[in-house]
């Protein structure tokens, strides 16, 4: 889709992030274009893509199916139905199949949650004692993150406030309820409550769906990577941006299953697209703002560290401080812990080189993410340029005027001292 | 026979090391301490504790022209300071760095100094007693000279200055002791029965507390502390503070309290109010200082005017407390100088102002921290650890005969914990700069012997009769013969006067 | 078997002990592939086993006379340390309320963290704490009493550091610790003092002792005075208050912990040590005195804080202070009640307010608001936490303040104002909390605030059916005073106060009328009870600046002057040598002069006695 | 740069005389290049609502504009035919507004509700489209045929 850009008609920019503007102006990313870089974002991407694939699942099946259980002891035990349920995006039965594999859950997950590290086929339940199986708290985290966030642009928002939906979730509850007379007098009293509840499940299935596509996406660029066909960082990223496109149009709902009887919550027909109402809520919410680590930063009112507004919450993994994971109050740990045991071969032999080798592996891939989600997010502001601005080869000066001005916003976001922007430009960070 | 095995095996065994091939030498070094080690701990299991006098005695005659007669034995006093000797030497050895340049001589001089010492503690001869309290001076100055750290030629010199300046202080006072007596040999027994007019005890007994003060150190005597323990590497300072300071406490208690009983009576309230006053000054200096070994080397000014302060109140219990406040500072400043000296290697420096968040489980040194939190909770006196243990039976002892003084060296232990907690809040807590943390890994090797002093420490604070059973006959012996102090009586009379 | 938990009693506090222990296992250091969870559950089943153990000894022992049991810790040279427990209703129902709040916070923090990795590290010091609560409250010896004091102090800076990350908290951890360990440091001089006059340490004998002794009044106000501080420390009474407020750093869980049971502890020493103190009045006094200021000025720094947990920690100061009035007046019995009546409303306040904070992630109660719709669980649960702090019939805080009052009617009727004060300020600044949490519209924090997940919503919930329920056990038990003989006109006052200052709470804060925020009219003033009192400045100007001046000034005199004099030696010495050197000019005739000067001169001293007389004689 | 390119509506070239002239969907059936257009609406099936009176102004996007999309967009919207359905809608503004009248205003709103940006200082640009022909009348309302596919945001 790049075309080499004849000779570039602009002055060169004067933004603090200059060369990277011109390196997107040429369909580049924000990350530099090495081999090393692509190496780590793209075995990233596959040890990221396992896990997503239960994270998704069990996001679905909370839902779907867990739905308002006051004492939801086993929601992480995913039931043999959810792991075996088809992805809409890989396999024989899908849509558009982005991901040459099969559709129902990744071997490498199925062998974990079997197995895990302990090497011992033990129950379900040891395992989740033992603290040997798939961090869901993370997940549930992120949807938590994009249902606290308010004014991120799409309609699913300002939908969950409206009179259909809550007169949707009122049939759903009646219905989950139906007999259990303390819970339908508690319902009649304190109305909101569980309507509140219902609006965050909302969101578990928001984000549910738009993982279901992410998890295929990498996958396929893993394989097209061990094959040879991706080889430099602006190709990888291009892969993300044809599948953000391609997969724009998946509709966005909430079905809850009762008694085997479907209750739309959010029907398919309200139109809400996967581009509009799930990715970019996700990635402003997940990879820009989040919330302050307890870890490093003080709650206390007085210390004025949490900022008053939410648009100024830049905690997501762009601005996020690596170098502490591991340590208490740091909430990445979860997912980085979860990535360490997918890691491609190539990978761990990477690190094994750097730092201290096996022993600190858990920060040196949370760098790595950091630099893959760099480029996820350049993925996204390329598609958002292709979509609502002009093309990169674009003749008329007024245009390319237009692109710049759109990067160069997108780039003052990084202006901030926390921003890692700076950091993932050179080698030497991990 | 036994004795002397403690002193010649490791004599002997330094030149023998001269013999043994270099990929050996250090295990041969080890052999060889943890033989002499087991050998003291065997003393202790033959040791009657029902025993107040001399045990295992033996007797050579030598140079009886000069009046030294090669006389040792051990009692309640010596024993724990005998063990925490050899101790200490094999856990120097053991912690001394692969890399250290010429092996045979620097686990020859240590051997040395661990014969030295032990002969030291044994001798029953007052001259004996100087020349092993002499022996020790060479090797130690060799050893801060070579391995030393920055400005280590300045340390070296002024530590064999003071050194020798006490040596010759106390050896001014045997002579002149057995002089005044007209004794025909320097055989303590002999020397402790009669006794001299008080005005010729005082003169002697000033000498042998100056002489042994510098050792200790007490408190306008001690610069040469900080700069020596600074200077040596952590393997070296562990000895310094462990095992010759244990030297200077146990000179002042063997041939001060027990040589001039009455002198050190009518002086005893002028001595705790020094201990306090080098308690108080020892904390209050080691809160400003910004180098983390010297805060440790400060410490330890602070926790010796304890031991001074159970020495002067004369009770039975001070002096029990003062006994276990030697083992258990040789201990905690064992454990802390080696905790210290990895933080140092492991980081590169000891400035308080650039360590920040060693507690970081992947990249910082998380045990290492651990057990600097535990060392310097011990040394502050938090309990369950030995360090309470010992501080709080010689602050009982004395309070009946010195309540003012107990109460400010509580104090004293208070200012320990301030800058024990400074010190941790800087190295431990805080966020660890990436920009300095790729520290090369620490191994278990390294790790072993601060996880042994921990667990000692550990124990002999949950299980204290372990440590004071030793010294309880030889104590109450020793305050039986002695008249009682000028007793000061309790609180109350105090406050009548005033 | 129930014959062999009542003689196994002291294996309560080894269940923690052994949890402790075991939960470093999980270290992030030690363990690289599987996560630390493990730790916190198997807190929790070993406090399970300890709230089962106390509870089926708790039953056994009810009613009976109390038993001792004693193991000798240390025999040496005349002192005999003996650790003896005291197995009587009291303190086995102490432990009771210790493990059983302890298995409510360990539930509440596995759902409140499970977004941390630093578990094992949190739960051993949780454990910690439930061990030395234990043993402290079961232990009949002050001196062990000491010791489990301290090592709680140990405790609390490490607990307090759990996200040393963060640069507040390793200043909050620091301060805690040295206030508390100045606190406990004047209690090991009281312990101290103590044993030449009684000769024991232990509780019951110290009591039978004070009962006859004659002992030097201003000896018996100096002991008092110390024992006093260690308590004052624990229960964070003025001037040694700042702590309680830093220590809020720390993660919720542990604040459930410490502003319910862990500051209960010091009240608990000073309880038992009451007949001690009780001999000199001066000390009687100071209590009294102090445990006055703190009540009124607690509530008053609360009212006008902004952050949801000091406005909170400030009410335990308060009524820390009233259990000192009430020790101050004799009141042991009152005192319990109080303490065990705070400790369960002061616990469920702090969870529901930690499950506010959970997902509204501001802390600053001017950003919250209209919470009430979508959170009606918490709701219920902090008034029902208000109605059992103060004294609100018929739950538990009316009842023990009842008692104190009952006892201060006839003979300090100031003493009554100041409890009426307190706990009506009491009532108007958690109704003021309330209603900037819950009335009101919702802000841009609190406009999606679902009720938290079962984890952190259930443990809550129990606690709010215990505080319901804490009347109905305290009849049972038979604590509660006749109908007969209650004292109406009390009751109706304590009851005129408390609703005085909800209604006023009400109408300002849950009623719109009135902008928000409110100023007070002297601005100085409203700051400083927003900045509680500037105490860290007072400290920095008084006890941190002096410590600090005076180790800068030692250092610089070790360093000039005693280090001074060395090289000074070191430096005349090098410098003579030197000048020596130039004495040789190399002539010939000059040497011969040195010589001959210098024989002269030597035979002349030699000789001078005997030169002497002769000179002398004309 | 606007060049006024007649639309073969059908073989006999009517000026706008009294035949009934064809509303917006059969103009667009017979109109070659907008394939992709018809079958998505057909897909989507807003014929009814395009026949309906209106009138309405139907930013029409030819196939080769459908064609730059990424390969797989249009599989998904036309598995999908509500999200379909608001991509056109974003597509159609209520009220008929001819080239000249789109001069005096900067946006509008769309049928499905977000805002398009007109941009009529050189050119005739519709977001970041341009027109590539203007004012094709049809009886319930005017066609601009886009040269690529405009999108929300």
């Amino acid at each position: 889709m790049t075309t080499t850009l004849q000779r570039p008609t602009l002055p060169p920019s004067t933004h603090e992030f200059a060369e990277i503007i011109h390196r997107l102006e040429a369909g580049g990313a924000m990350l530099p274009d090495t081999p090393e870089n692509l190496m780590q974002i793209i075995g990233i991407y596959k040890a990221y893509a396992v896990p997503m694939d239960f994270y998704w699942r069990d996001l679905l099946y909370i839902a779907e199916r867990v739905f308002l259980n006051p004492l939801p002891a086993f929601k992480y035990f995913l039931p043999q139905s959810y792991l075996d349920l088809p992805n809409h995006y890989a396999g024989e039965t899908a849509d558009l199949r982005v991901w040459r594999g099969e559709a129902t859950a990744h071997p490498e997950l199925l062998a974990f949650i079997e197995k895990g590290e302990v090497q011992k086929k033990l129950p379900k339940l040891l395992h989740h004692l033992w603290h040997d199986r798939i961090n869901m708290e993370f997940a549930e985290a992120c949807a938590r993150a994009m249902f606290w966030h308010r004014g991120m642009g799409g309609q699913f928002d300002p939908y969950l406030d409206s009179e259909e939906y809550k007169a949707n979730a009122d049939r759903a509850i009646r219905a989950y309820f139906q007999g259990n007379p303390v819970m339908l007098g508690l319902y009649r009293l304190f109305p909101d409550l569980f309507v509140e509840q219902v609006r965050e499940l909302s969101y578990y299935a928001n984000l549910g769906l738009f993982w279901e596509v992410m998890a295929p996406v990498f996958f396929e660029m893993s394989d097209l990577y061990d094959e040879g066909k991706i080889t430099t960082v602006p190709e990888a990223m291009n892969f993300l941006v044809n599948g953000i496109f391609a997969i724009a149009g998946r509709p966005i709902y909430h079905h809850v299953y009762i008694r085997g009887e479907c209750y739309e919550i959010i029907p398919k027909s309200k139109g809400f697209m996967w581009l509009y109402e799930a990715a970019l809520p996700y990635v402003e919410a997940v990879f820009y703002r989040t919330s302050p680590f307890r870890g490093t930063k003080s709650y206390n009112a007085q210390a004025r560290e949490v900022p008053a507004d939410q648009k100024d919450f830049h905690y997501g993994i762009l601005y996020a401080d690596v170098f502490p994971v591991g340590s208490a109050g740091i909430p990445p740990t979860l997912l980085m812990q979860d990535m360490l045991h997918f890691l491609p071969p190539y990978l761990v032999d990477y690190y094994q080189e750097h730092c201290r080798g096996e022993e600190d592996m858990l920060i040196q891939l949370g760098i790595s993410f950091q630099r893959s989600m760099y480029n996820v997010t350049s993925a996204v502001i390329q598609a958002l340029r292709t979509a609502l601005l002009y093309p990169l080869d674009d003749p008329n000066p007024k245009h390319l005027q237009a692109n710049r001005q759109f990067f160069e916003a997108q780039l003052d976001r990084f202006r901030r001292p926390e921003a890692r922007l700076r950091d993932i430009q050179d080698q030497s960070y991990r | 026979m036994i004795l002397s095995t403690l002193i010649w095996f490791p004599i002997l065994g330094a030149i023998a090391l001269a013999l043994v091939p270099s990929r050996y030498l250090k295990w041969a070094a080890l052999i060889l301490s943890g033989s002499i080690l087991l050998g003291s701990l065997w003393i202790a299991y033959q040791f009657d504790i029902t025993q107040p006098l001399i045990q295992f005695r033996e007797d050579l005659p030598w140079l009886a022209t000069l009046g030294l007669n090669y006389q040792l034995g051990v009692d309640g006093l010596s024993l724990p300071l005998i063990i925490l000797n050899t101790l200490l030497t094999w856990i120097a050895i053991y912690s001394s760095p692969e890399a250290t340049e010429r092996p045979r001589l620097f686990y020859g001089l240590v051997l040395l100094i661990s014969g030295a010492v032990s002969g030291a503690f044994l001798a029953q001869n007052l001259l004996l007693f100087f020349l092993f309290y002499e022996i020790e001076l060479v090797p130690f100055y060799l050893l801060i000279a070579i391995w030393g750290s920055e400005k280590k030629s300045y340390a070296a010199m002024k530590f064999l200055l003071y050194t020798a300046v006490s040596g010759a202080l106390i050896f001014v006072a045997f002579v002149g002791l057995v002089w005044l007596q007209g004794a025909d040999s320097f055989a303590y027994t002999a020397l402790a029965g009669n006794t001299l007019p008080l005005w010729q005890q005082l003169i002697l007994l000033a000498f042998v507390l100056i002489g042994f003060g510098i050792k200790i150190p007490l408190v306008p005597l001690h610069t040469w502390l900080p700069d020596t323990y600074v200077a040596a590497s952590a393997p070296i300072a562990m000895l310094l503070g462990g095992v010759l300071a244990k030297l200077g406490t146990y000179g002042i208690f063997r041939f001060g309290l027990g040589l001039f009983p009455e002198a050190w009576g009518t002086l005893a309230p002028g001595l705790a109010t020094w201990a306090t006053v080098s308690v108080l000054y020892g904390a209050t200096v080691a809160i400003a200082q910004k180098d983390i070994k010297r805060m440790v080397a400060y410490s330890s000014v602070g926790h010796m005017g304890y031991i001074l302060l159970g020495g002067a109140a004369l009770t039975e219990l001070s002096l029990v407390g003062a006994v276990a406040q030697m083992f258990a500072h040789g201990l905690i400043l064992a454990i802390l100088f080696h905790l210290v000296g990895m933080v140092e290697a492991k980081v590169g420096t000891r400035e308080l102002d650039v360590l920040n968040g060693l507690m970081n489980p992947l990249r910082g040194l998380p045990l290492v921290s651990a057990l600097l939190v535990l060392g310097g909770m011990a040394s502050a006196g938090i309990p369950g650890l030995v360090g309470f243990v010992s501080e709080f039976l010689v602050f009982q002892g004395s309070y009946a005969v010195f309540p003012l003084q107990t109460l400010l060296c509580v104090v004293g232990t208070g200012l320990t914990a301030v800058y024990f907690v400074i010190l941790l809040n800087r190295t431990c807590f805080g966020k660890l700069d990436n920009a300095i943390a790729d520290f090369p890994k620490v191994e278990w090797r390294e790790r072993v012997p601060a996880l042994i002093l921990s667990l000692t420490i550990l124990f002999l604070g949950l299980q204290p009769t372990w440590l004071v059973r030793w010294s309880e006959a030889s104590t109450h012996a020793m305050v039986a013969v002695l008249p009682p102090v000028t007793q000061v009586t309790t609180l109350a009379q105090v406050l009548d006067r005033e | 078997m129930t014959q062999f938990l009542l003689h196994t009693v002291w294996l309560i506090p080894c269940y923690a002990f052994v949890g402790a222990i075991a939960s470093g296992l999980w270290s992030p250091a030690l363990i690289r592939q599987t996560g630390p969870r493990p730790a916190g559950y198997l807190n929790l089943l070993m406090t399970l086993l300890a709230f089962v153990h106390s509870l089926s000894v708790f039953v056994q022992v009810w009613q009976q006379p109390a038993e001792q049991w004693s193991v000798s810790w240390l025999q040496v040279a005349g002192l005999d340390l003996t650790l003896s427990l005291e197995i009587s209703a009291v303190t086995v129902g102490a432990t009771l309320l210790v493990t059983g709040l302890n298995l409510l916070a360990q539930t509440y923090a596995i759902g409140y963290l499970e977004m941390d990795w630093g578990w094992s590290r949190f739960f051993a010091m949780l454990a910690l704490f439930e061990a030395g609560m234990c043993s402290l409250v079961l232990c009949n010896s002050l001196f062990f009493a000491y010791i489990v004091l301290e090592i709680l102090t140990l405790g609390t800076y490490l607990i307090v550091g759990t996200w040393y990350n963060q640069s507040l908290v390793v200043t909050g951890a620091r301060d805690a610790f040295l206030t508390k360990r100045v606190g406990d440091l004047f209690l090991l001089m009281g312990v101290l003092a103590i044993y030449p006059l009684a000769g024991t340490w232990d509780f019951d004998q110290l009591g039978q002792w004070a009962a006859t002794a004659q002992v030097n009044p201003t000896v018996a106000t100096l002991v008092g005075l110390a024992l006093l501080a260690g308590p004052m420390g624990k229960c964070a009474q003025f001037p040694l208050h700042l702590w309680l407020d830093e220590a809020m750093e720390g993660p919720i869980p542990s604040t459930v912990l410490r502003n319910s049971v862990v500051v209960a502890t010091g009240a608990w020493v000073l309880i038992k040590l009451e007949p001690v103190l009780a001999l000199s009045p001066v000390v009687l006094t100071a209590m009294i005195t102090i445990g006055a200021i703190t009540a009124v000025g607690g509530t008053l720094i609360a009212i006008a804080q902004i952050d949801i947990k000091r406005a909170l920690s400030y009410s335990v100061s308060t009524f820390m202070g009233l259990v000192f009035i009430a020790v101050g007046t004799g009141q042991t019995e009152a005192a319990l009640l109080l303490v065990l009546s705070h400790a369960i409303a002061q616990a469920l306040l702090v969870m529901s307010t930690g499950s506010i904070v959970l997902n509204s992630i501001t802390q600053d109660l001017t950003q919250l608001g209209g919470l009430w719709r979508r959170r009606p669980i918490s709701g219920i649960s902090y008034l029902v936490g208000v109605a059992g702090l103060i004294g609100f019939p018929p739950l538990g805080g009316f009842w023990a303040l009842l008692e104190l009052a009952d006892g201060l009617w006839a003979t300090q009727p100031a003493l009554i104002a100041v409890l009426l004060l307190v706990n009506g300020l009491t009532a108007f600044s958690m109704t003021r909390e309330f209603g900037l949490i819950f009335a009101g519209s919702p802000s841009q924090m609190t406009e999606r605030s679902p009720e938290n997940f079962w984890l952190v919503t259930l443990p809550m919930m129990v606690l709010l059916g215990f505080t319901l329920h804490l009347p109905l056990i305290l009849q049972s038990l038979g604590l509660l005073p006749h109908w007969a003989d209650l004292n109406k006109d009390m009751a109706l006052l304590l009851l005129w106060s408390s609703v005085t200052g909800i209604g006023i709470g009400a109408v300002v804060y849950v009623g719109h009328s009135i902008p928000k925020p409110i100023q007070l009219p002297w601005k100085r003033l409203q700051d400083l009870f927003a900045f509680d009192l500037y105490t860290p400045q007072l400290y920095r100007a008084s006890i941190v600046g002096v410590v600090d001046k005076a180790s800068r000034l030692t250092d610089w005199f070790d360093r000039q002057v005693v280090d001074g004099v060395v090289n000074f030696v070191g430096w005349v010495s090098l410098f003579s040598g030197q000048a020596l050197k130039y004495s040789n000019s190399g002539q010939g005739q000059f040497y011969i002069l040195t010589i001959a000067v210098g024989l002269t001169t030597i035979a002349l001293s030699l000789g001078w006695s005997f030169v002497w007389p002769y000179l002398l004689t004309p | 740069m606007s060049s006024r390119i007649f639309l073969a509506v059908d073989p006999l070239p009517l000026t706008d005389s009294v035949k009934p002239m064809a509303d917006i969907v059969d103009i667009a059936v017979n109109a070659p290049g907008f394939k992709t257009l018809v079958a998505a609406v057909q897909a989507a099936n807003l014929v009814e609502t395009l026949k309906s009176p209106g009138p309405f102004t139907v930013f029409a996007p030819n196939d080769d504009a459908f064609a730059k999309l990424p390969p797989g967009t249009i599989q998904t919207l036309v598995q999908n035919p509500p999200q379909l359905a608001r991509i056109l809608a974003f597509h159609v503004v209520p009220g008929k507004w001819t080239q000249t009248d789109l001069q005096q205003v900067d946006t509008l709103t769309s049928v499905e509700g977000s805002p398009i940006r007109i941009d009529t200082s050189d050119g005739f640009e519709v977001k970041n489209a341009t027109v590539i022909a203007a004012d094709i009348e049809a009886d319930n309302g005017i066609i601009h045929v886009l040269d690529s596919v405009i999108l929300m945001g």
